[in-house]
């Protein structure tokens, strides 16, 4: 069952120039963010698990477009594009990255976790799936204070086996709540392809199982993740329940930095590269003559320099004194 | 058994008092929560229409309506994450959790996310979720409903762990918990639910930090909390009549652990006991041992010792299950033995 | 989709007269059973949690109807049927119930642990749920050894809402394993409803989800319940892996004794008594001239017998001695 | 850092030696066992394909192919569980859990059931299930990959629980836990996967229950296992440089816990400190202070110390990162102070 929402004006995506561009810039900073992060990390400047997004990045940036500053954003390990996206500055997403007292998060969370209470960014987390439940119970808030706000989640097609799927998803359609459950479907849970972890291959599937509507995007074509966001969003916001979308992808690196890539073909990888999101979606602007060599060249030295700004205030930034290890366990209280 | 209330430390108590179970006090407290602030909600297996698995909700479904008194599915992982979630966006969920046992299902949102969320975000989030989990023995459960999992709790920084012994803190901890920002879990034993008590019906939120004195005395000092602190008050009685006087300490919070009071009155006492119904290798009863032995060393005039559970699953038939529980008699024999005699 | 295994001979049961006595016989032994143990449990003989089967025999009677010795048996805590059709001697299961040493665990289990070796008895288990990992593991087993025997798990409606319950069915599929998964759903898990607990209340429908063959069969029909057991025995023993039967039933009483059943109407109870499978097959067999007065006292009477006499076996037992306390915890190994 | 190896109780130690890493000693241990016994089988998340999260089991898929190894869905719940049904049903498995933390996902079945089921069937079945578990801080993993809840898993009556801490007992500790027809659980610390030492190339089975002395010692008795144990052998270097001769034990076992070991070792030199990477507070450690207290309180010349991880989740940034985590400067400290230097 593919729902199709009613079809009003909130849900069509505006396909101007400006919003066009704005979708390839966003996926380039991104893209970039990331290329230098992989560089970090063999200059040791980055440490622990380092997980890129590069190839994917049509999703999050089709999906955070949709969102209003109020919604919520709760994401995976996989989340830098999601934070910077959302709107976190990069300067302090990478200064996270670094551990530095700067990053969004004092340093304390790093890649995997990465935080902000400004853009209603609610992690980060390295438990596949952990971040279901974690969605429900923020969409159950709005619920119970009415607001009308949409809670998107995004996870991978590996979380879809795991019983915390399996429970938040009943739980979010048997109480209606407003949560936008997108799977990123890359084919592969670290070296564990789709066909090897579940029997059901078709997500989407699974999910209607559910009774919620459910459908499949092509996760690589920013604007049709865009518009099915739209409709996803707007059926939410008028208060029918939570929706779901699988997002066909795939990830052209490895899973993190220490993996060598010994479950997949390098020819698969070669394939799907035909289908880069940024690539796509630049060519098809270019034969529709909406960019030229010199907005390309714009957008990408504005990321480059964007970067080079998030390594300069990371490098600038200093280290958390060890006096304060224990902060930030409990609260701390102003006495009365 | 009707366990005594002492004087818990808690600001504005006046005025008269009454008689009332331990399960009432603590649906008065979830009742007061759920008048007193439109955040609170109360969400789990069969607290609403079944009345709750240990009745101590029945009534409040009616009052409050299905969406704050809130049935699940039986999903521990889901519904106390949705809990921590909910807490995350502005509501202040009382979460319950049957039987501990239960909660192990429930531990990867507990340990590695409301315990965690404050300090990966740098501060920036806050939990103040406070989950209700039944836990003990004695009412021939068996190996998979009997569990004491208070110090796996306890062992995790970022949560809070209080163990209500009395009428008293079971009345008024929630509402202190409640105001609590950090994650605080209420270990419920499910022995006391019946157990009566006498309370001041005006009294206000307690600290729940501190352990109290339930019994003061020089001889030895006896440790214990939630389960035990009944039993420990009659092998007080016991060894009174032998001219032994105990000093009985209800540590009311599992963590922080409330150390001061600990080795204050071990200090004076020169001996202590550690009732717990843990099983002995690991159990909480364990710290208490290894922090009087840190702190009072040369104070003491004999070893600490543990009266805790025999190491073996809880057994059906109730001789075993007695015998495999702390009991008043070993609790006597151990104080004894600390004195020599 | 109802997969329709092809209709063998296997699959047929045997709709003889002494067949259709047997399997009356066998809901009346579980009923008188389970009715001493509720007067027991007043008189304080039974202790703990006591969760009675009566208005759900069918189920039980049919499906192990249809096991054979060398299969598996996994239940839950309402198991007492399960084990005594199973045919753990009825006297080791009531010395169980009162926590007597000739127990068929020793005592140490009582009415929610249940366990024999010799009949492959697997529990007894009092997490809603836990038994489907283990039944999972147990058809491994089988498969790697290159046995063709069917795991049989019992579950109750309440249990599909569990994450265990979606890893297992995932992995049993995935694995094709040789697992009969039975919901025994009697549309309430303690006093929570299937609507209140279940966004999609087809529970086949959810399980047809994991692409296994999933069927829907009226729990309160023996004949019926075997019926389709066989087709899924047939099945699941042609190597084709796991079968799915939804089972609807009803509990006539209390889900334990501790219940004062506030969730439900006295009127929805009488209705479903009235489909009572005991009193169903009692009545069809009158009709159609098969039972008569006599064979129906024969029955009552050798049930009355049996239960007495595994009342009097219960009574003579002994307690175990306190010194062999912690016994049993680990295994006791013969010195070399 | 290279640990030493000294002689662990083994039988048919014999001939040459080999320099080894503890990933390689695994992985051998894993090999041996799934060519000795046809119901031998590893499971777990990439264990195959992907060659293990650690790289511990790399080449054995094509070695043994997909049934004896495994690749799991993420599913600890199920996986663990099938693990234990399997070995209920004849089956010797190993199951793998990635790290300590999503370990919690599968409590249930670990406690719940495998630890319960032979007791609760009257000893009738037995669960032989080998479950080895990652688990550690020191790799910049932060709060959700850093836990060790080895005391936890100790608490547990009907568990076996082993931290291998050389590579020798990352070699031979495995056959013994597969011939264990109780289920054994194996920590390994992931900063020990790349730590080499000497190996004799034809070792057999080790005892898994008994506590080892690396380094004999007079002064002090240091106490560790897994992955301290290194960092305690290095303090003892540091104090030996300054006339102390410490003691240290490497427990191997954390359920059952060799206590004549630990006690004849303090009862000689009266004076101990525990190193234990779990938090402090409900420690293993509190565990083995308590039993000295206990059984060796005369024999004191000292309150007995721990040396443990502060109470944080643990923080991504290195430097936080170790101040968190016990480090041979604060062992050294800690042995000093019981000498009173
Ligand atoms: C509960 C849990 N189990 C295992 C892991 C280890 N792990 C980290 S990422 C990952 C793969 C997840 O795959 P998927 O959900 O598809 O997301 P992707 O990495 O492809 O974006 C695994 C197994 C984990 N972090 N949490
Ligand atoms: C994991 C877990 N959560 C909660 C319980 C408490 N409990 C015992 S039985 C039960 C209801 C189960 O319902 P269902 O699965 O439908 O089985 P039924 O009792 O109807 O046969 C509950 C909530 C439990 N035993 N285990
Ligand atoms: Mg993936
Ligand atoms: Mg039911």
């Amino acid at each position: 069952m593919t729902t199709a929402a009613p079809d009003t004006h909130a849900q069509k995506p505006h396909l101007t120039r400006e919003h066009l561009l704005h979708l390839l810039r966003q996926m380039i900073r991104v893209r970039r963010f990331e290329e230098r992060c992989v560089e970090l990390y063999q200059q040791e400047k980055i440490r622990g698990f380092l997980h890129v997004y590069i190839g994917e990045e049509a999703v999050a940036v089709g999906v955070l477009e949709t969102l209003e500053a109020a919604d919520t954003v709760v994401a995976t390990y996989r989340e830098h594009g999601h934070a910077i996206i959302r709107g976190v500055p990069m300067d302090a997403v990478m200064a996270e990255m670094y551990g530095k007292a700067e990053g969004c998060c004092l340093g304390r969370g790093g890649s995997m976790h990465l935080f902000d209470a400004g853009t209603r960014f609610y992690g980060g987390n390295a438990i596949v799936a952990g971040g279901l439940p974690l969605a429900v119970g923020l969409a159950l808030a709005d619920r119970m204070a009415g607001r009308h706000q949409v809670t998107a989640c995004f996870f991978g097609d590996g979380a879809v086996a795991e019983g915390e799927f399996h429970e938040s998803l009943n739980l979010a359609e048997l109480w209606r709540l407003p949560v936008l459950f997108i799977c990123e479907n890359n084919l592969y849970a670290m070296g564990t392809s789709l066909e090897r972890s579940q029997s059901q291959t078709d997500i989407h599937l699974k999910a209607q199982s559910y009774n919620l509507p459910a459908e499949v995007v092509d996760g690589m074509d920013v604007v049709a993740v865009e518009a099915a966001a739209r409709r996803a969003g707007a059926f939410i916001r008028s208060g029918q329940g939570p929706y779901f979308l699988e997002c066909r992808t795939y990830r052209f690196r490895a899973h993190s930095m220490f993996d060598p890539q010994l479950y997949r073909e390098k020819a698969e990888v070669e394939t799907w590269r035909k289908h880069d999101p940024i690539d796509r979606l630049t060519s098809w602007l270019r034969e529709t003559g909406t960019l030229h060599d010199v907005d390309l060249l714009a957008i990408e030295s504005d990321a480059t320099m964007e970067v080079d700004k998030s390594v300069a205030f990371a490098e600038a930034g200093h280290w958390e004194p060890l006096e304060q290890l224990t902060r930030h366990v409990y609260t701390e209280r102003a006495l009365p | 058994m009707t366990v005594q209330t002492a004087a818990a430390p808690k600001s504005g108590v006046v005025g008269n008092v009454v008689q009332t179970t331990y399960r009432e006090a603590l649906h008065d407290a979830i009742r007061e929560a759920l008048l007193k602030d439109q955040r609170v909600f109360l969400m789990g297996e069969d607290v609403g229409r079944y009345g709750g698995c240990y009745a101590v909700s029945r009534g409040l479904l009616d009052e409050f309506g299905p969406d704050r008194i809130r049935d699940t599915p039986l999903s521990e992982s889901a519904f106390v994450g949705a809990g921590i979630g909910a807490a995350l966006g502005g509501m202040r969920p009382i979460v319950e959790i049957m039987t501990v046992n239960f909660s192990l299902l429930a531990l990867d949102q507990i340990v590695n996310n409301a315990a965690t969320i404050r300090h990966m975000s740098g501060g920036q989030f806050n939990v103040p979720v406070v989950i209700r989990i039944a836990s003990g023995a004695g009412r021939q459960l068996a190996a998979q409903h009997s569990h004491s999992l208070e110090n796996w709790y306890a062992h995790v920084p970022g949560l809070k762990v209080v163990a209500p012994a009395t009428v008293e803190d079971a009345r008024y901890m929630l509402w202190t918990a409640l105001e609590d920002p950090d994650p605080v879990i209420i270990f419920e034993h499910v022995m006391l639910y019946n157990v009566t008590g006498i309370l001041s019906a005006d009294g206000g939120p307690v600290d729940i930090g501190k352990a109290v004195i339930r019994r003061p005395g020089r001889d030895v000092t006896l440790i214990a909390y939630g389960g035990t602190l009944g039993k420990t008050l009659d092998a007080a009685e016991t060894l009174e009549a032998d001219g032994i006087a105990a000093e009985v300490i209800d540590l009311r919070s599992l963590r922080p652990l409330d150390t001061g009071t600990i080795l204050r009155s071990v200090s004076r006492t020169r001996r202590a006991v550690i009732v717990d119904e843990g099983w002995r290798t690991g159990s909480l009863a364990a710290e208490i041992s290894a922090i009087i032995m840190e702190d009072a060393f040369w104070d003491l005039d004999a070893p600490v010792s543990r009266v805790c559970t025999a190491e073996v699953p809880i057994p059906y038939p109730r001789h075993l299950e007695q015998a495999a529980l702390p009991q008043p008699a070993a609790i006597v024999a151990a104080a004894r033995a600390t004195l020599g005699r």
